[in-house]
């Protein structure tokens, strides 16, 4: 047993740690108890706690960098269970990368927020949920063991759930937010595992021990360690099988999805794993486990992206598929290809939302991409927040995108794994055919908001047309075009496009760019048999034209001006064939549901209405009337005669006597 | 003295005889005045094992214990006659058949 | 020896005709000579102060109260024995049930062999032949068993209280009731204590 | 004298409080409230209470009134204090005066089960502290005739369950005093009690039958259920989160010290009926309709799970366990109680009759949603702690497959907890309810005491884990 836990950082005492740590909890027991009286200073209120722990963040860079005696990165220690459960924050430089787009994005979402969900009447409890988000991502990457992680999961899959089921009134929020949670639940228990296999070998739970511990591991436990970890990763992280909550959780309102699904909450899994890089590097198994589950989920969730007509659920599957490059980048190794990635999907997902978000509240809560297009001209600024998001995340060379996923692709080829490279070029692709799919239904052409949605091909238009009932109560959505100020929408996005065009020129300069020299101290590098190294040049080259290809196939579809001239006829016969494997998402719910969640209930109705009533209480009752049986007999001996009683007695007292002079002879 | 004296045994067997002489009444008549003399029998046949076995060892706590069933007899029979004639003034007759209340 | 053999044979006779006999006055005529030979056989055990007390409390006391109940009960109707006799034949084994107690009785006491008293035995006062005398009985009462003599106090007490308790309140009698009418209802002991907490 | 003073003191007052006149509502009210805030600020003020011992029987075995506090009964006796104030405070029911002493007579019965040093007088009050819950579940059960046959049904279930338990108990206890020749051995692991084989299987059986009758374990709890629904909401709250925990306790400080050897030759048999039980109770919680019967099954899964923290006999597990009775009785008892304010408003514990309650009662809706949350093991709440270490301990004692086994019913909690509360909150309005006020000021304050607890134990249950309990772990890692 371990008793003093290793810290990996630099054991001290930091003031503004705790105040980017707690600060958005205030604000969320603040709002939270006393929202109501806040009125729309509530926003400002949340705003203001993130934006300060923006700022702090900032002002702690040093401390976070600081390298000295193998130790990297700020410590404090916190408290003790008992001994190997010590619990303490732990500032290095993943935690920072992280907290800075938790607080960074995060703020901005905060103020966009101000704006979108101006006039609602739970203005106040969604910025406590939104700040209590924040407080928990934060636990979760400033922990310094696994046990605070686990916290943290658990905490931010509970925000997600609160904010997926904010409009509480609508019953597909309310089942959204409850399968979102109970799948998180699914991947809180194999974190909770492999915490229980970790203690029982290293006898700790901190970060430290364990990966300096690496040895006190047998590689099946290891690997076992790492499928463990990866279950938690995968429900949070919406890796195929575990993904089928993060289209659901679009029901929250956008600014949600842009925060939580999309930048932060679900790329919690990247971190995880960029976290364990030690386990990950002791464990080929794992690795390759990790980066085929990846690779499966990029492309699955590419491919799924084409299938889509709901603006946001598009945006969520190319998350799904993006976090499959990610996932796949940390399993092979490449750790820091991945969490750059991370970073600049953060801003072009985040931005891809907003964007989206502007024209969704301007259609009056329309999510159907048929029933939009040529909005081009009449929303110009959601136009070029759109269309730059979209260059990003195709990965068209020069806007941040490329950087990460040509540094990914590269590193896929470098660590040995060309099948995983071909799905990564290929699922590049299929992103941007569905990305410009989007960008052209939406933008080009007709305005189609006015067409009768059968003629779309929309077949349930009550449910998929929703509209202004999908949303919020009717009267505010009325309301709140009223007292919101433009800017509280465009401003951030605004802000978000200089990263979303520029973060990746950070990594530019290969092993010398300042990203690689950043990372160099911190992760272990992984090295293998058979790998490639491709010139950068030569596979930003491929990659660009796998995208144009894509490009071009959607502008043929989509743009051409022969297909504007009919949009919707075409759009009603592409509805109407749509394959039903891809119109289900590959029957994953379906499986689940007759797998699962049906065997659960009829169970537990088995259970409760045939094992407790009748077999358990049967045979409890048969005892009862076994003794009610004995009692009938016994009561016929009960004459009530005084002299059958007497006899009785003395039948009693001549055993007795029989007995003592019987036996008395016999001794 | 001893002379006319019966053997011990003869004593016991004659103290059995009445008390099973008891037993039998309490059990085979139904009128409880009969019923509780057959219970004094009874005492009095305890009263003379316990006289004759004073006399065979000697030991005076025989007759003191004799004594005290007296006593407990005579309160017994107190208390039976009091319940015989409470039990005749509810219903102006007295069977020991008929206090069956506790019939099961 | 024979005087003994005389004495049990009455003794036996008038037991017999006591739990037989047909009219309770009867059983205490019978009760009463049968209580007088024991108090004689008690003298041949030494035993004088018995003897004494056989007879002035059960035959002076004791029968006279019997006697007393039955010439209260017995004025006008007929008190006893009017209900059907549920257990006939119940003498039957009762009577085989006591034949084999005494059977078994007698023939422990026959094999045990008990040897005849001892000679001139010792009483308390330390005196011979003094054992069974009033003398000795007195001592050994007030000394040694004081606090068993107190009890017996007490016990006549309480019985003197019960007898009162029972039969001294005197309620008007109810209306004679049909002898099988014993249709009680029995409620559930449950509902009491429902009721109780309600 | 403290010690004392906590059984005694409530028994006796709840019976002076029969010589008040009935109308005297506010008045028993207020002295319930004000006898239960004693006992907590006594249990708080002073943790380090002397024992109390009179010896009053030497034959056939030497016995005691023998009170103190035990290496696990402190945090036992202060949970049941803080819920019975949270209960008192919490809820009117009707006939105040007698419910409020029935309530006291529990309070102090059950602080003489926890308290008792002496087995003999823990079997008596072990058969006592039946008695309130009994009579309560007659005099305020629901008054409908459901299902389950209604309260006198369901009354005389839970009685002849329990004295079933309590007889096997009181044979053990006298077993053990003639084998032994003394039963003041309670909280003293080292009385050096030497059981022999044949004697020691029988008296573990007697043991062990009534522990596991209280608990409740599968396949014994059919009585829990309707107990949980007939019982009024304080009540239940009081039998829920403190009661069934008196059936662990006593495998913890009986089972483990004196008998040992047993509990080891039983495990096999308690790991069968623990995992049956954490999955019988979670699967059937998923397909129930009222609310209070879902409480009760996912209780019957989680005392699952501490049977089987006992029986692994590790002594992380054995602290788990601890942490996890404290925390399954802080939000049963919150839970029962929100239960108990939605009940008393809607006038229905049925899911299919409730719904949209969120949006007219939010007040309501976060009381419930934080019991909700803690049933349900979120992490960083205290239930969470205990789930974390009892699962450590029983794969560190080399249990995988159990321990693979406990992770499930997490998942399933998830789902039954989020049902109830999504069903009654969440979801459209329904009309057909009744609209009430939401929670008054003081039906919010006497939850503050348990999600306080909550909360702290969550974050940081090092207090449960160092202070107390360390001898009896201490014992069992001799044992392994």
């Amino acid at each position: 047993m371990i008793v003093s836990a290793h810290p990996l950082g630099l054991e001290g005492s930091y003031p503004l740690l705790f105040l980017i740590w707690l600060l958005p909890l205030a604000g969320a027991l603040l709002l939270w108890a006393f929202g109501p009286r806040f009125k729309s200073f509530a926003g400002p209120i949340g705003s203001t706690m993130v934006g300060v722990a923006f700022l702090a963040t900032l002002a702690e860079w040093h401390d976070a960098t600081a390298i000295s005696g193998g130790l990297a990165g700020a410590h404090q220690t916190l408290f003790t269970w008992m001994p190997g459960f010590t619990f303490g924050l732990l500032f290095d430089r993943l935690a920072l990368i992280w907290t800075l787009v938790i607080t960074g994005v995060g703020f901005l979402i905060h103020v966009y927020s101000m704006g979108y969900l101006a006039g609602d009447k739970a203005f106040a409890r969604f910025f406590a949920y939104l700040n209590f988000f924040i407080f928990a991502m934060l636990t979760l990457v400033l922990s310094d063991n696994f046990g605070g992680l686990l916290v943290g999961w658990g905490l931010v899959g509970l925000a997600s759930y609160f904010l997926i089921g904010f409009w509480f009134f609508k019953p597909t929020a309310v089942a959204a937010a409850r399968k979102a949670f109970v799948i998180n639940v699914v991947g809180d228990i194999g974190i909770l595992f492999a915490i229980v296999v970790i203690v029982a070998h290293v006898g700790s739970i901190s970060y430290g021990d364990t990966f300096l511990q690496i040895g006190a591991f047998s590689p099946h436990d290891l690997f076992i360690v790492c499928l463990a970890l990866f279950i938690g990763c995968a429900a949070k992280s919406a890796q195929v099988p575990l993904h089928t909550w993060l289209p659901d959780a679009m029901e929250g309102p956008t600014p949600v999805s842009a925060l939580i699904h999309a930048a932060t909450m679900v790329t919690a899994g990247v971190y995880l794993i960029a976290r364990c890089a030690p386990l990950w590097t002791a464990s080929a198994d794992a690795r390759e486990l990790v980066g085929v589950i990846g690779a499966v989920t990029a492309i699955a969730g590419a491919v799924l992206g084409v299938a889509q007509w709901d603006i946001k659920r598009i945006l969520a599957y190319s998350t799904m598929s993006q976090i499959g490059y990610m996932i796949m980048a940390v399993g092979v190794g490449a750790f820091d290809s991945g969490v750059l990635h991370f970073l600049t999907h953060a801003c072009f997902k985040a931005q891809l939302f907003l964007g989206a978000g502007i024209i969704i509240h301007n259609l009056n809560n329309e999510q159907d991409v048929r029933l939009m297009g040529g909005l081009r001209k009449t929303m110009p600024f959601a136009f070029i927040a759109m269309l730059t998001g979209v260059l990003a995340i195709c990965g068209v060379p020069g806007f941040s995108g490329s950087f990460s996923k040509d540094a990914i692709l590269t590193a896929t080829l470098a660590h040995g794994h060309p099948w995983l490279y071909a799905i990564g070029v290929l699922t590049a692709g299929i992103t941007a055919y569905y990305m410009f799919r989007l960008l052209f239904v939406v933008f080009f052409g007709p305005y189609r908001g006015n067409v009768d949605p059968s003629d779309l091909g929309i077949r349930h238009p009550e449910l998929a047309g929703t509209a202004a009932s999908s949303g919020h109560h009717p009267e505010e959505t009325d309301a709140h075009h009223a007292h919101a100020p433009a800017w509280l929408m465009s401003g951030p996005v605004a802000i978000l496009i200089v990263p979303t065009v520029l973060i990746g020129w950070i990594a530019f300069g290969g092993e010398g760019s300042p990203w690689k020299t950043f990372w160099d101290p911190v992760f272990p590098k992984v090295s293998e048999a058979g790998g490639f190294v491709m010139p950068e040049l030569a596979g930003t080259v491929l990659v660009f034209a796998v995208v144009l290809v894509g490009f071009a196939l959607a502008y043929l579809q989509y743009a051409a001006p022969k297909v504007l001239a009919r949009s919707v006829p075409r759009l009603r016969t592409e509805s109407v064939r749509m394959p039903p494997v891809l119109a289900n998402a590959y029957y994953f719910d379906a499986a689940i549901d007759a797998l699962f969640v049906r065997p659960s209930i009829l169970l537990g109705r088995f259970f409760g209405s045939f094992v407790d009533p009748l077999v358990i209480e049967g045979v409890v009752h048969e005892t009862a009337h076994t003794a009610s049986w004995l009692g009938h007999l016994f009561r016929s001996f009960q004459t009530g005669l005084v002299r059958v009683y007497a006899l009785s007695i003395v039948l009693g007292a001549a055993c007795f006597a029989i007995y003592y002079v019987v036996i008395g002879a016999a001794r | 003295m001893t002379q006319w004296l019966a053997p011990m045994e003869s004593y016991i067997a004659l103290s059995a005889v009445m008390f099973f002489l008891g037993v039998v009444g309490v059990i085979a008549r139904r009128n409880p005045l009969i019923v509780l003399m057959s219970i004094e029998l009874m005492f009095n046949a305890a009263n003379l094992a316990l006289v004759t076995f004073a006399k065979l060892w000697a030991n005076n706590a025989g007759h003191i214990f004799a004594f005290l069933v007296v006593t407990v007899a005579a309160a017994e029979a107190a208390i039976g006659l009091a319940i015989v004639v409470v039990a005749f003034r509810r219903a102006q007759y007295v069977d020991v058949d008929e206090a069956s209340v506790l019939k099961g | 020896m024979i005087a003994f053999w005389l004495l049990s044979f009455a003794l036996i006779a008038t037991g017999v005709f006591t739990i037989t006999a047909s009219k309770p006055v009867y059983s205490v005529v019978g009760l009463l000579g049968n209580f007088v030979i024991l108090a004689i056989l008690y003298l041949t055990l030494n035993a004088e102060f018995l003897a004494v007390i056989q007879l002035v409390v059960y035959s002076g006391a004791i029968l006279i109260l019997f006697l007393f109940v039955i010439a209260l009960l017995s004025s006008g109707v007929k008190p006893f024995d009017i209900g059907p006799d549920r257990a006939p034949r119940i003498g039957v084994p009762a009577f085989v049930l006591a034949l084999i107690g005494l059977c078994v009785i007698v023939f422990s006491v026959v094999r045990a062999a008990v040897v005849g008293a001892p000679n001139a035995p010792e009483g308390i006062t330390g005196q011979a032949d003094a054992f069974g005398s009033v003398g000795d009985f007195g001592v050994a009462l007030f000394t040694k068993n004081l606090l068993p003599f107190e009890v017996t106090a007490l016990v006549l007490m309480v019985a003197v209280i019960g007898v009162v308790l029972l039969a001294g309140d005197e309620k008007p009698a109810p209306p004679r009731r049909k002898p099988h009418a014993r249709d009680l209802e029995r409620e559930p002991i449950v509902k009491p204590v429902e009721k109780l907490i309600r | 004298m403290i010690v004392t003073a906590l059984v005694l003191g409530p028994i006796l007052i709840g019976l002076a409080l029969y010589a008040l006149p009935k109308s005297a509502e506010a008045f028993a009210r207020g002295a319930g409230i004000v006898v239960a805030m004693l006992a907590a600020l006594g249990v708080i003020v002073f943790p380090h209470a002397s024992d109390a011992s009179v010896h009053w029987l030497s034959r056939p075995f030497d016995a005691a009134f023998h009170f103190g506090y035990g290496p696990f009964s402190y945090w036992i006796v202060l949970l049941l204090s803080l819920v019975t104030l949270s209960a008192l405070t919490a809820l009117r029911v009707p006939r105040v005066r007698d419910f409020t002493a029935q309530m006291l007579l529990l309070l102090g019965a059950m602080d003489g089960v926890f308290l008792a040093k002496d087995l003999f007088l823990f079997a008596l009050f072990w058969d006592l502290m039946l008695l309130p819950v009994f009579l309560i579940m007659l005099g305020w059960g629901s008054p409908s005739h459901g299902p389950a046959g209604g309260r006198g049904t369901a009354a005389w279930r839970y009685l002849i369950y329990n004295l079933a338990g309590g007889l096997c108990l009181l044979l053990a206890t006298a077993a053990f005093g003639v084998v032994h020749g003394s039963t003041d051995v309670i909280g003293d692991p080292h009385a050096g009690v030497a059981i022999g084989e044949v004697w020691g299987a029988w008296i573990f059986a007697g043991f062990a039958f009534a522990f596991l009758v209280k608990t409740p374990v599968f396949p014994f709890h059919t009585w829990m259920p309707d107990t949980y629904t007939e019982l009024p909401p304080p009540a239940v709250a009081v039998v829920a989160a403190v009661q069934s925990k008196a059936g662990l306790y006593g495998f913890i400080v009986i089972g483990l010290p004196f008998l040992g050897a047993q509990m080891h030759d039983a495990q096999l048999l308690m790991f069968v009926l623990g995992i049956a039980g954490l999955l019988y109770g979670a699967f059937a919680a998923l397909a129930q309709t009222d609310v209070k019967r879902i409480v009760a099954y996912s209780s019957l899964s989680h005392l699952g799970l501490m049977v089987l923290g006992i029986f692994s006999f590790d002594p992380t597990a054995l602290k788990g366990v601890l942490v996890y009775i404290v925390a399954h009785g802080l939000f049963n008892g919150a839970l029962f109680l929100s239960l108990g304010y939605l009940e008393a408003r809607e006038e229905t514990r049925s899911l299919t009759r409730l719904g949209g309650l969120g949006a007219t009662n939010p007040r309501l809706a976060g009381a419930l949603i934080i019991a909700v949350l803690a049933g349900l093991g979120l992490p960083g709440l205290a239930g969470f702690a205990g789930e974390l270490l009892i699962i450590t301990g029983l794969y560190h004692g080399g249990f995988v497959v159990p321990s693979l086994f406990a992770l499930i019913p997490i998942v399933i909690a998830a789902a039954y907890m989020l049902r109830l509360y999504q069903t009654a909150m969440n979801g459209p309005q329904r009309l057909d309810l009744p609209q009430r006020k939401d929670l008054t000021w003081i039906e919010g304050l006497a939850l503050v005491p348990l999600v306080a607890g909550l909360v702290l134990l969550g974050v940081n249950p090092a207090p449960l884990l160092t202070s107390n309990g360390t001898e009896t772990v201490s014992v069992v890692s001799s044992l392994r």
